[in-house]
């Protein structure tokens, strides 16, 4: 059955260069691209789920602390108790607020950040569709957020979310620029093929990459390097993390947007936080990391090497597995922590056989992109931890000099030059 | 009957004369805002009532009071010794120093020297209570302008100076560690070991610190040429303690006018040039690891001998009024009792570093913007216990 | 930049002299035990600016020495002028504390006290005036920026006003507390019941 | 290639946007009406999407809903309107207003009605590849010189702006 699924997915996507629903019958497609979103939003809620967990313990442990120990072994069960706790806690609307504005805000930067992942290749056949302007859809949809930030800090009516709303926005506004720049000069870079012609289409964009046999960072070397490096800043401050999480600093006199929210409609702007990131990481390692393709495709190729990378999914499931059986050993004897002990040892199980299942040839084949995709982008979900921890928060004129004086000229810069690379290489 | 809370805040403002931001269509009304008494980044209950043109701040006011409890009056109604505890109320994170100020000053009243021994314990009592101090500064500050991960580390060493405070005098924060003529605790048996570990401990700790913060990008542009304050003005307004020296201005107390058993050590003092955020910084992180120093050689040598000085039970100073501060880590804590030969004192004035130091946040804050007014209190390093006292 | 400090130990003064009423504190009898052996008395201080005071300002300066601290009695119609002269001429840069006392029975109640330190000598005295009840003192905001809020808790806590400070109003306290709580005569446990009443809305029965 | 989607998305797409529009001008409150217009944008967007135009609906998308109307949102918001909400609407014209629209509607339709050859017969032939690579090299081969004349003029819009906004820096 399952191999049937997804030849019906490949014949589905790769019927001719393919806009929206133009395969065959309409129904057969639709219904399998209503799959695929189906699984897109299974997949990013386990992940919002897991960074949430991963976010706590690994930040707790960069600050000499445990974190969430207590719900669940190791805190296992932390996210889900949050998530409960969101659900069951009173949703309060502020009396003067524009009702309607208010309700509609949470809504608009949820769907905005779900539609990017329309248009994200976790594999050659695993997209839900292959737009041919992937990139500038991702962008537009990108810059609809924005409008969701402003509704709800207007809508809360009140001084202090207004401006924390404002100035969120015009961060946004403005690093979307320096973002734009970046995307462009990669996108020139897909340009530089035999056949002359670029393309805008993310899984283009991948097979470029593969056909060049270069990773777009390392293409034309400084520039990719300096493009991919304004994408990452440009990403941060996109999403509001980290070094530039100042609207909802606590210290600034200004509170997030989202301070008049409670409930579950600030879990979905926290929701909305996670996938953005998610997304705008994806459209990173799609740009210059090579999407789905696994590392050293040149320098280690030949099939010996195809073999090790393929068992890699496998090993590292195999390895949290071993991870939690070791912790089983730590747990405290106390009776209370039977449970626990057990519960982790049963996540063990479940790791240890979802590893065994990877060494099987057709899926071991079949996981290899989706794997290589989601490990780059964790890498970057790593990396936004670790910005958290380390840096101090930019003052609100230095984040837009950041921006505006030191990311615009540079992208514009790195952009003519690729322009110039791409005529004599 | 109007009061600090119904008052309109443009009245506090009105005697500074502030100049007036420039009308543009867009400006609504100028600003004048309230931070605190209830705002994270006040050490404690301060309100500063800021008047903002834009993001920029043109004038500041600070009301201050709500932790004001009367110590002064309390102490017109003590004993000498029953005021003691009093003292460590007020600057409650360096409460060590406070006691030695109050009984070195009573010990000049009764013209009284405390043996060399008990001094040794009280220096080096008081620069572990700098360290802590600073910690707990550093900590907060950095989680003021936004790196959270210093207040963990900070926090985590400072836990050790007060396991040592604890085994020593039985409290962590107010210590009550010294009495009048000497120290009433024998230093517990593996006190020094005590002391020379944690030293060991907690200085690669102090690099650790500037490992994340010094040569930190963001941080430097957080701190760097914020609430900038010159030499002359500082002697001006009185501002004492690491934010003069970061001015320029080489002065300490404990080597202007060495109390305790200070003159036996040697120990620099770490000054900087241009007064701004960051160069009291590196000044604090500097006194740090002198502190560091001088618990060394403090440990190294202490005397033995007797703890406590010949001191009638129940104390009556002669008639007559001194002076006498101490280097406290926040600034020059100074003393002035009046005794009128009776068993309690007629007049003490405490002369407290935070309350004058907070006088220059004005003049530091015009001209920076609002995220800089939380970074410059922090630098400040006010604890209202003792502002409001 | 401070020159070795003169060790300020206290004058050596076995001798028992008779409680010679320093000028600071005429304590009444009435609490103090029998007079037992008074300790260190106040010895007269001269030095070249003492001497070049004495010399311009004549009766108004009384300067002695107290277990080695320096101190002046100056008149209160002298002791604004007197202040300048110490900042710009003699360098006493550092206005340390303004600060007052209150006698109940002398006839010039307060003792208004300005202790002042010099970087350049490295030398701390304190300037003393007596003023009664009622009566006003020039501010040294102008002299010593340092002295604002220093002047306000003096004026907050005594009520001795200040001519000339920016802003003399309370600063601990409440604006509309009434009474001076560091007064002799404001008992310990004296609260503003008005204040209390209708700001905290408590019947603040002790 | 037959057209994408059925009919069912065209009226679905088109209805939104005049309600959008329609909801523009009743709308008392600033930011309703202009998130409405703004929902109008994107139903235009979705439009051009049917037309296989996949570039300008992302320009659509990015430059209008994303970029402008984000700007049109700042100034209402910077701006309080309290009082403007309060007013009545006081042009009372309304029935001239519908009079003019009915004229206009029955102009339409005679020009439907009336003008058949005006219409092209045969359905327009969609490009199979995607034709964004057709609108770049117009855009930048045929076109060049005036892409550059506009560009020039947003320069000089902007350079106003900042002339505008310095007195305050």
């Amino acid at each position: 059955m399952l191999a049937s699924m997804f030849d019906g997915i490949k014949a589905y996507l790769f019927s001719g260069k393919s806009t929206p629903g133009q395969a065959d019958s309409i129904p057969a497609s639709l219904f399998w691209a209503l799959v695929y979103i189906l699984l897109i939003f299974l997949g990013l809620s386990i992940a919002v789920i897991a960074m949430n967990w991963l976010e706590r313990k690994i930040l707790a442990h960069m600050q000499v602390r445990l974190g969430p120990m207590r719900v669940g072994p190791h805190g296992l069960l932390q996210p889900i108790a949050d998530a409960l706790k969101l659900l069951i806690k009173e949703d309060i609307t502020p009396a003067a607020a524009d009702k309607w504005v208010f309700w509609l805000a949470p809504l608009m930067v949820v769907i905005t950040a779900f539609t990017v992942f329309i248009v994200v290749p976790f594999g050659p056949a695993h997209a839900v569709t292959d737009m041919n302007i992937g990139i500038l859809f991702m962008l537009g949809v990108s810059s609809l957020s924005v409008l969701g930030i402003v509704m709800a800090g207007w809508a809360s009516n009140s001084h202090y979310p207004l401006m924390g709303a404002l100035r969120s926005s015009a961060q946004m506004v403005s690093y979307e620029i320096a973002m734009g720049l970046a995307v462009v000069s990669a996108v020139l870079m897909t340009s530089l093929n035999d056949k002359g012609t670029g393309t805008l289409s993310m899984i283009g964009i991948v097979q470029a990459q593969a056909a060049q046999h270069v990773w777009f960072v390392f293409k034309f070397f400084p520039l990719g390097l300096i493009a991919f490096f304004i994408f990452a800043v440009a990403m941060v401050a996109e999403t509001n993390r980290a070094p530039f999480d100042l609207p909802e600093a606590e210290s600034e006199l200004t509170a997030g947007f989202h301070t008049e929210y409670s409930g579950f409609r600030w879990s979905l702007f926290f929701l909305a936080e996670y996938s953005a990131m998610i997304a705008v990481s994806s459209i990173a390692v799609t740009l210059w990391l090579g999407g789905w393709l696994r590392p050293f495709t040149d320098w280690l190729s030949g099939d010996t090497w195809d073999m090790v990378f393929a068992l890699i999914p496998g090993l590292s499931l195999l390895f949290l597995a071993g991870m939690c059986f070791y912790s089983t050993t730590r747990m405290p004897k106390h009776p209370s922590f039977r449970i626990q002990t057990a519960g982790l040892a049963g996540f063990g199980v479940v790791l240890a056989a979802a590893g065994v299942l990877l060494f099987v040839p057709p899926v071991r084949a079949w996981v290899q992109d989706i794997f290589w995709f989601s490990a780059k982008v964790a890498v970057f979900m790593y990396l936004y931890i670790w910005y958290r921890g380390t840096f101090p928060r930019y003052r609100f004129d230095q984040l837009m000099k950041v921006g505006w004086k030191i990311l615009l000229p540079i992208g514009i810069g790195v952009l003519v030059l690729t322009a110039i690379a791409g005529v004599f290489f | 009957m109007t009061d600090q809370t119904t008052t309109d805040p443009r009245r506090y403002l009105s005697h500074l004369e502030l100049g007036e931001p420039d009308k543009t269509f867009l400006d609504t009304n100028e600003l004048v805002i309230n931070m605190g008494p209830q705002h994270p980044a006040t050490h404690g209950v301060l309100r500063v009532i800021l008047k903002l043109d834009g993001e920029k701040v043109l004038g500041t006011e600070c009301v201050i009071g709500y932790l004001h409890r009367g110590v002064e009056k309390i102490a017109e109604h003590r004993t000498y010794t029953m005021f003691n505890p009093y003292v460590d109320r007020m600057d409650y994170v360096a409460a060590v120093s406070n006691g030695l100020g109050y009984c070195e000053a009573v010990e000049k009243l009764l013209n009284v020297q405390a043996p060399p021994r008990a001094n040794y314990i009280r220096v080096i009592l008081a620069e572990l209570n700098r360290l802590a101090s600073h910690m707990l500064w550093l900590g907060t500050h950095a989680l003021d302008i936004g790196a959270i991960t210093p207040l963990f580390y900070t926090f985590r060493d400072r836990e050790e100076v007060l396991k040592i405070f604890e085994k020593y005098c039985g409290a962590r924060l107010t210590t009550h560690a010294f009495r009048i003529g000497g120290c009433l605790y024998e230093t517990y048996d593996g006190f020094e070991d005590d002391v020379k570990k944690f030293h060991k401990f907690v200085t690669p700790k102090i690099d650790e610190y500037e490992e994340l913060l010094t040569t930190n990008r963001i941080w430097v542009e957080r701190t760097k040429g914020v609430g900038s304050i010159s030499a002359k003005d500082c002697i001006a307004l009185g501002v004492t303690g690491p934010v003069l020296r970061a001015s320029g201005v080489k002065w300490d107390l404990r080597k202007a006018q060495p109390y305790a058993a200070y003159s036996e050590f040697d120990f620099e003092i770490p000054t900087c040039e241009n007064g701004d955020t960051y160069d009291r910084y590196l000044v604090r992180m500097q006194e740090m690891r002198q502190s560091l120093r001088i618990i060394e050689q403090a440990v190294g040598k202490i005397p033995d001998g007797p703890i406590m000085a010949k001191v009638p039970k129940v104390m009556k100073p002669p008639v007559g009024e001194i002076y006498h501060s101490i280097e406290a880590p926040k600034g020059e804590l100074g003393y002035f009792i009046v005794s009128d030969g009776s068993t309690q004192p007629y007049r003490v004035r405490v002369r407290p570093p935070s309350f004058v130091n907070l006088q220059a946040l004005d003049l530091m804050v015009r001209g920076q913007l609002v995220a800089d007014v939380i970074a410059v209190i922090g630098t400040l390093d006010i604890v209202l216990g003792e502002v409001d006292r | 930049m401070p020159d070795e400090p003169k060790s300020p130990s206290p004058t050596p003064d076995p001798k028992q002299t008779p409680a010679a009423g320093s000028a600071a504190a005429s304590t009444p009898e009435k609490h103090s035990a029998p007079a037992k052996p008074a300790g260190p008395a106040a010895l007269p201080w001269d030095s070249p600016m003492v001497s070049r005071l004495k010399q311009r300002y004549g009766s108004g300066v009384e300067a002695s020495s107290y277990l080695g601290q320096n101190y002046m009695v100056v008149d209160s119609s002298v002791v604004a002028e007197l202040l300048r002269v110490l900042r710009d001429e003699e360098r006493f840069d550092y206005c340390v504390d303004v600060t007052a006392a209150h006698y109940l029975e002398r006839e010039k109640q307060f003792d208004v006290v300005w202790i002042l330190y010099s970087f350049a000598l490295n030398e701390r005295i304190r300037v003393k005036t007596m003023i009664a009840d009622g009566e006003s003192v020039d501010s040294v905001v102008s002299i010593w920026p340092a002295a604002n809020w220093l002047e306000r808790e003096v004026y907050d806590m005594f009520g001795i006003r200040f001519e000339g400070h920016p802003d003399l109003k309370r600063i601990l306290l409440p604006d509309g507390w009434k009474g001076y709580p560091l007064r002799k005569d404001y008992g310990i446990i004296q609260q503003d019941q008005e204040w209390v009443q209708i700001n905290l809305g408590i019947e603040s029965g002790q | 290639m037959q057209p994408v989607a059925t009919t069912f998305f065209f009226y679905m797409l088109s209805g939104l946007a005049i309600l959008g529009g329609v909801l523009v001008i009743t709308r008392k409150n600033a930011v309703h009406s202009a998130l409405a217009l703004i929902l109008s944008l994107l139903a235009l967007a979705g439009l051009y999407l049917m037309l296989y135009a996949p570039f300008v609906a992302g320009v659509q998308i990015i430059l209008y809903a994303g970029g402008i109307m984000v700007l049109f949102l700042f100034v209402i918001m910077l701006v309080n309107l309290e009082r403007s909400q309060k007013e009545e609407q006081f042009n009372q014209q309304w029935i001239a207003g519908l009079l003019a629209a009915a004229a206009l509607g029955a102009l339409f339709i005679a020009i439907y009605v009336k003008g058949q050859k005006l219409f092209p017969q045969r359905i327009l032939q969609m490009p199979e590849e995607s034709n964004t690579q057709q609108v770049a090299v117009l855009l930048y081969g045929n076109y060049m010189f005036s892409f550059e004349i506009a560009s020039l003029l947003l320069l000089v819009a902007i350079i106003g702006a900042v002339v505008m906004a310095k007195k305050r820096i």
